[in-house]
């Protein structure tokens, strides 16, 4: 047997999918590198089986299933959405499994069981970084708070953020909510307008985080009053959609598109070279995945899924996002990476 | 002489449109009770008062001397009513046959499960034997089988009857059943409802077909803008100046003088 | 003057089942003509055929020289042919009214609209009354006035009655006939499908008899009146 | 062998279990639509078993045995009382109504965290449907079905579905059949609901919303609605045909859609547009 | 503020009625329950960002472009799903089911193709300007969908009841076989409908996709349900029903969320739409079938 597989469940349909796809661009180019370098194990090959979820719970666990049933992948990475992996999670766990979620950071994934592991931050963990920053530097006082309250993976966002804003001292004004899908938040921006607060704080999925923006400076929401986004307004994207509306919001990340770091920048201008655009923290943190998954495996000098496990948490790794370990909990250990980014021009820089 | 069904000063109007007004009759038991009228005299919507399709704006329908005006349609049915539709409302995907059997519902009572249970569908058995009886009697026998869409016009309306039989009722409401036949055909349902009469089925008829109407009924009432503006039987009713005018025209009434007296 | 419309072979069918199994009809311009049979022979069918409702399986239509097997019904309503279809079919959420304009819709000339529009409300002033009421609440005989109003005001060359007295009181099934009669002065053509049969014999020209979708007699109405067939299978004992 | 046997059985055991449970959904959608209603609300009924199994069994650790029932129980009556005003509306009106119950259910599970655990929905739910169970339900369902649809009762379900008016003056009591009809299906779906939590752990209150209902109407109208048999081969059909197409990877919906155009193009009936037959 | 709460909720309520106007044509016409409707809205804000990226073409030139785009693929889609069931009497459900399984296909072909990353027209494709009066403001994209809104409803309306186009519609709409017998082109005016309905719902794309900024394939999926409630409350096939509902719809979920709850909106907002049918159960201004026993 000369090649390793692994396996991974992605969104790669549907209107979610580019969440997946990002994802599995991560891991491939990672591959691709890990196996030009000579492979794991002494020459075999890493091969990914990345198989669909198309958002749905049920996808996902079938896919997992084939996965491991079928492909007796020793591991899979993923699946995208927090959901999908609360569905995975007692399955492959069950039949041990090593799962790492890339993406998921709502409360609760890992302690699912000894095999679930996750590489993405939780926002538990960013959210105090980027709300400290905020008072310090720019004196909030009173806050606003917006979220996408069906979307569990924005809903434990804002858990974070409450927490934070209350262990630093801020007023909460109000707290909005909205869903994940809407496209008009003027009711809610309205109100917040009346209050008069210094910040408003949001934890969504990048579209209606842009959406929010351009709303707010349309309905002439001041400039003064900054933005705090969430894991979900680390995206380039955001300046993309939402441009000059999107000036002076601060978002806490483990990863930076324009960090300094050799590493790091190989990393950047290799994937806009392969894939024709800017990576995104998925893409990132994917890719940082595969590497450690990689090391992991030429550790444990074999492929078994539980000596896996035992290398995994001996992980000390450093990639395009930084140094890496995981936790007795198997969560990323430190948030020392983390940076808080402010937005100008439609470019993320770091908030000094 | 006992007096089945009352209509007690009943009136119906829709948004101005006085349908009914104040129309009282009785229809005795045991006898065929004949309704004419001009067209939009209010015919149709008297049918749907007394079997319970309407409402009434005001006034009383009465079956056996117990007001049902505020029954729903099938407690009316339960009471022994049956009707046919003037615009046919046939179970269109159904077969013919089943129609029938459908008719049947308020008299079978074998529970679901003993569907399951081989050889215990008697009671559906003899409803099969009884709806094919029907068929027989309506000429419809050799289309039991057929989707009731595919009938003709003729066809379907006598399915109709053989359907609103089917609930073996004590009084049946026909809605110009002779429409759509040919006076042979017509003949042959005037022999078809003297059966039916004989059996002791109470009849109410609405019908153009003057030849008909005077032939088969023992009582008719005459509508005219939703008014009863006679009652008699047929003589009477056939010599009525205002029922010529409004209704027979000077012809018409001539011819059925001549037939009645032939 | 023959080739106003002749049917030669035709053949029409409802999937598997055919109605109509192979029929010639000839009719003259002017002319009334009557088509008898019992329940379920095929008039209504046949009717559906001429008017390019069904497709037809096997032979041919032609009318005013052209061949019109198998056009698209709209192409032979403007060419003249106008159907009263069997059991009323008007568009019940449209008004009176608007039922009508429709029947009109090929006459773009709008005074001769409006003359048309008055003559068909004076021939049934119930219409008039009841111009802006929904037609489904109408009742069923004044349905078929409004049936038959409709496809007067498209001007018709062929007039395709089916059962036109069905459900029509006494008074009024001698105004059809005399509508008939009046719409044959004015040289319309007319097909007509009728259950009474001894009245629509009395005004027809020539006849033909349907039995189970084959034409089993024809010939000019009065001969068939008398025919001893004709009398004991559809004209009854009076 | 059993080795191989028992990788075949990990591999398919949540689509076995799915199709299963879709099975009964599919079962719930043709009971309303017998007696001629179209409902949006078997999601919302299904969303009702699953949270009450899932919090009956997490929160107060009752046996399936009590649960199970439990979850029929709730939705039943939930059925019950908004069956009195939705028996008015017809067709799509009273569809997009029963949409209506499922959209306000769902911002109630969204809002009412302490007890629905919110948006992060309920996770850690034991797995204790087994298939055995579900399929057991399912056949018991379907011969009922069959058997009601034999029978008068379906006869009269049948003349509903084509003319109200005309049923009514058969002397059916057309409310009463129908309220009864979505006091079943409502049940049918609660326990549909409650097995699903109880196979795949976690619940999340957005999976019983418009999507799922409409998947859930689509059972039946693929497999047709002339037999109870019929929507649950649409269910099986549509529940499997996205992972039979796994190796398209990419284009599976693409060709997943295509197959439903096709299917539906040449069998506007269903898959299974055969009747049930009643008189020989 | 409750002015310019009312503004918000007039100009959402006019989207979802400039959504729902295709729709209820489509639906109360032609008589399908079109889920590929959506897809024809995404297609217009398609085809409108790619005429103003790479074309450079004007506003006016992208809305227009991209209905008319819209509609060609409705009449394209209509003619391969659905005349085959027309002519064959299929019915209500089997057209859903079709167009159910075609906009799975649609959707995902065109993110495979597209992908599903929202897009944005360019910042200066119009001027992002707002009118301000004291504190209320509103900006010249949401003046112009709630003007397009109330113009096409008039025309529309027009159309329907005072053309013999609009007869010819209702007629069709009602009884095909009959609409044949008055000498009515079906084929032609079934054509002419699908492309007037994705027209609008290509006009609706571009112009919903201009305000909100957000363009991807799916963007007309998430519109559907409210769509759905706008046509049932407003009434099947009624635009007056449509643009009422819509507004009140609009009005309804910005009042909720500024004066209730936020997370109560959708609830109360459905809930109090769900009562209004309970009162008439035909929609605000949809008849009962006219239908006499
Ligand atoms: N639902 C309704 N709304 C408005 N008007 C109605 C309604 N139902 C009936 N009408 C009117 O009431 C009058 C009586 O109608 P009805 O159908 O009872 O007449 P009819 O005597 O049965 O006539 P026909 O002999 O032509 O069948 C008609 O003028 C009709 O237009
Ligand atoms: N839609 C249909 N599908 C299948 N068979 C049909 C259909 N319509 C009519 N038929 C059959 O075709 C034959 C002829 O029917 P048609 O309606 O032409 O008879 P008709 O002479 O007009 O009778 P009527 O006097 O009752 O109107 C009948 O046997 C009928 O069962
Ligand atoms: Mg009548
Ligand atoms: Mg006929």
């Amino acid at each position: 047997q000369d090649t390793v597989t692994v396996g991974a469940v992605e969104i790669l349909s549907g209107p979610a999918s580019g969440y997946g796809i990002a994802i599995k661009s991560g891991l491939e180019m990672a591959m691709d590198e890990i196996n030009a370098a000579g492979g794991v194990l002494g020459g075999k090959n890493l091969a990914l089986i990345v198989e669909d979820s198309a958002g749905n719970k049920d996808q996902a666990v079938n896919a997992a299933r084939k996965l491991i049933g079928r492909d007796k992948v020793p591991l899979i990475i993923g699946p995208t959405l927090s959901n999908e992996m609360f569905a995975v999670g007692p399955v492959s766990n069950g039949r041990k499994i090593v799962t790492i979620g890339t993406s998921t950071t709502a409360a609760g994934i890992t302690a699912m069981g000894d095999y679930i592991f996750r590489t993405a931050l939780p926002e538990a963990d960013v959210i105090p970084v980027t709300f400290k920053t905020a008072k310090e530097k720019l004196g909030v006082k009173t806050i606003a708070m917006m979220y996408a309250n069906d979307d569990a993976f924005a809903k434990s966002g804002f858990d974070s953020m409450k927490a934070a804003a209350e262990e630093l001292g801020f007023e909460i004004a109000t707290i909005e909510t909205f869903g994940s899908k809407d496209s008009d938040f003027s009711a809610q921006l309205t109100k917040i307008k009346s209050l008069n607060v210094d910040a408003i704080a949001v934890s969504a999925l990048v579209e209606p985080v842009a959406g929010i923006l351009l709303q707010a400076r349309q309905l002439g929401l001041p400039e003064t009053v900054r933005f705090i986004g969430g894991n979900g307004s680390n995206s380039p994207r955001l300046g993309e959609i939402a441009g000059e509306a999107a000036n002076g919001l601060l978002v806490g990340s483990p990863w930076f598109i324009a960090k300094k770091d050799e590493l790091n920048q190989k990393f950047v201008t290799d994937f806009q070279a392969r894939y024709n655009k800017a990576p995104d923290q998925f893409a990132a943190q994917a890719y940082d995945t595969m590497k450690i998954v990689a090391e992991a495996i030429d550790r444990a000098g074999s492929a078994e899924s539980d000596k896996i496990r035992e290398a995994l948490l001996a992980t000390d790794h450093t990639g395009v996002m930084g140094p890496f370990k995981f936790t007795e909990g198997r969560d990323p250990a430190s948030a020392e990476g983390v940076v808080v980014l402010t937005m100008q021009g439609g470019k993320f820089e770091i908030f000094e | 002489m006992t007096t089945l069904l009352t209509v007690d000063s009943l009136s119906k109007s829709f948004r101005g449109v006085h349908a009914i007004r104040d129309a009282s009759f009785d229809v005795t038991a045991g006898k065929v009770h004949g309704i004419i009228g001009p067209n939009g005299a209010g015919k149709t919507t008297l049918f749907n008062l007394i079997s319970g399709l309407l409402e009434p704006t005001s006034g009383t329908v009465s079956l056996n001397g117990k007001d049902i005006s505020a029954l729903p349609p099938y407690a009316r049915t339960q009471l022994g009513m049956a009707r046919t539709f003037q615009n046919i409302r046939l179970f269109s995907e159904m077969t013919v046959i089943e129609n029938v059997l459908t008719g049947m519902h308020i008299q079978l009572h074998t529970p679901f499960w003993r569907t399951l249970v081989p050889f215990a569908g008697a009671e559906e058995k003899q409803a099969k034997a009884k709806a094919a009886e029907l068929l027989e009697l309506v000429g419809l026998a050799d289309k039991a089988l057929t989707r009731s869409a595919s009938l003709a016009y003729g066809e379907q309306r006598r399915l109709e009857i053989a359907r609103a039989l089917a609930s073996d009722p004590k009084i049946l409401l026909l809605d110009e059943p002779a429409a759509g036949m040919n006076p042979l055909e017509t003949q042959d349902l005037a022999v078809l409802l003297k059966k039916l009469n004989e059996r002791g089925i109470t009849l109410l008829l609405v019908e153009h077909d003057m030849r008909f109407v005077m032939d088969l009924c023992d009582q008719i009432t005459v509508l005219n803008f939703g008014k009863v503006i006679a009652e008699g039987e047929p003589a009477e009713i056939r010599s009525n100046s205002a029922v010529i005018e409004a209704y027979l025209g000077p012809k018409v009434a001539e011819r059925l003088l001549k037939e009645a007296s032939a | 003057m023959s080739d106003f419309l002749s049917v030669s072979g035709l053949r029409l069918s409802y999937g598997r089942t055919e109605a109509v199994k192979g029929i010639d009809l000839e009719v003259r311009q002017g002319a009334v003509v009557c088509l008898i049979g019992a329940n379920g022979a095929g008039k209504t069918t046949t009717m559906r055929g001429l008017s390019g409702l069904l497709k037809t399986a096997a032979g041919s239509i032609r009318f005013c020289g052209e061949d019109i097997t198998n056009a698209p019904a709209h192409k032979i309503a403007r060419m003249g042919i106008r159907q009263v279809p069997e059991g009323r079919q008007v568009f019940a959420e449209m008004t009176v009214d608007e039922n009508l304009s429709l029947g009109g819709l090929q006459v773009g000339d709008s005074a001769d609209f409006r003359r048309r529009r008055e003559a068909v409300l004076d021939r049934f002033p119930r219409l008039r009354e009841r111009l802006t009421q929904h037609a489904g609440y109408l009742s069923g005989g004044e349905q078929q006035m409004l049936a038959l109003g409709r496809a007067l005001m498209g001007g018709p060359k062929l007039l395709l009655l089916d059962e036109p007295s069905m459900g029509l009181a006494p008074l009024f099934v001698e105004e059809i006939f005399k509508i008939v009669a009046d719409l044959r002065q004015d040289g319309t053509t007319i097909l007509l499908v009728e259950q009474n049969a001894q009245a629509a014999l009395e005004i027809a020209d020539h006849a033909y008899v349907l039995e189970s979708g084959r034409i089993t007699l024809e010939g000019p109405a009065a001969e068939v009146v008398n025919d001893p067939r004709v009398i004991a299978a559809y004209l009854g004992d009076h | 062998m059993a080795e191989w046997l028992d990788d075949f059985f990990f591999t398919y055991e949540t689509l076995i279990h799915g199709i299963g449970v879709h099975g009964l959904l599919a079962l719930s959608m043709y009971c309303v639509m017998a007696v001629g209603q179209l409902s949006l609300g078997q999601a919302a009924f299904m969303g009702l078993g699953a949270y009450t199994g899932a919090l009956l069994t997490l929160k107060l650790g009752l046996p399936f045995y009590v649960v199970l029932p439990a979850s029929a129980f709730v939705p039943a009556l939930i059925a019950l009382l908004i069956g009195g005003p939705t028996l008015r509306l017809s067709g799509v009106y009273l569809a997009i109504s029963t949409v209506g119950l499922g959209e306000v259910l769902r911002v109630i599970y969204i809002n009412f965290e302490s007890l629905t655990g919110g948006a992060l929905g309920l996770s850690g739910i034991p797995m204790k449907a087994s298939v055995s169970l579900i399929y057991a339900l399912l056949l018991i369902a379907l011969i009922m079905f069959w058997a009601v649809g034999r029978s008068r009762i379906g006869r009269a379900m049948e003349a509903m579905r084509e003319d109200e008016v005309a049923a009514g003056v058969m002397g059916i009591n057309v409310p009463v059949y129908k309220l009864g009809a979505l006091i079943v299906s409502a049940m049918l779906a609660g326990i549909a609901g409650c097995l699903a939590a109880h196979s795949s752990s976690f619940i999340g209150p957005n999976e019983y919303g418009f999507e799922t209902a409409v998947t859930i109407l689509s059972f039946a109208l693929l497999g047709g609605i002339g037999t109870p048999l019929a929507p649950v081969l649409g269910a099986l059909v549509l529940t499997a045909l996205p992972e039979v197409l796994r190796p398209l990877a990419d284009f599976r919906l693409v060709i997943n859609g295509m197959i439903i155009v096709v299917a539906i193009l040449f069998l506007p009936r269903g898959v299974l547009p055969l009747r049930l037959r009643r008189s020989a | 503020m409750l002015a310019q709460q009312l503004v918000n909720g007039l100009v959402l309520g006019a989207t979802y009625a400039l959504f729902a106007l295709g729709l209820t044509l489509m639906f109360g016409v032609l008589r399908v329950i079109n889920l590929t409707y959506g897809f024809y809205f995404s297609v217009g804000a398609l085809v409108a960002l790619w005429l103003a990226r790479s074309v450079g073409l004007p506003i006016w030139a992208v809305v227009l472009l991209g209905g008319v785009a819209a509609g060609l693929v409705a009449v394209v889609v209509d003619g391969v799903l659905l005349t085959r069931l027309r002519r064959t009497k299929a019915g209500e459900l089997p057209s859903l089911m079709v167009t159910l399984g075609a906009v799975l296909a649609l959707y995902s072909l065109s993110a495979i193709w597209l992908g599903t990353e929202i897009q944005r027209f360019p910042f200066d494709f119009v001027d992002s300007s707002a009118f301000e009066i004291g504190d209320l403001r509103i900006s010249l994209v949401q003046i112009l969908i709630v003007c397009v809104t109330f113009a096409l409803v008039g025309l529309l309306f027009v159309l329907l009841h005072y053309t013999r186009v609009g007869l010819m519609i209702r007629a069709l709409a009602e009884n095909e076989d009959t609409a044949r017998l008055m000498g009515i082109n079906v084929d032609a005016i079934v054509i002419v409908v699908s492309f007037v309905s994705g027209l609008l719902g290509g006009v609706g794309g571009v112009l919903i996709g201009l305000n909100f900024n957000a363009i991807q394939p799916f963007m007309g999926e998430t519109m559907m349900l409210r769509g759905f409630a706008v046509i049932i409350i407003g009434g099947l096939g009624d635009i007056r029903g449509a643009l009422i509902a819509g507004v009140l719809l609009g009005m309804f979920e910005v009042l909720t969320a500024s004066y209730i709850s936020s997370s109560a909106k959708e609830a109360v907002a459905f809930g109090a739409l769900v009562l209004t049918l309970w009162f008439r159960p035909t929609g605000l201004f949809g008849r009962k079938e006219v239908k006499r026993a």
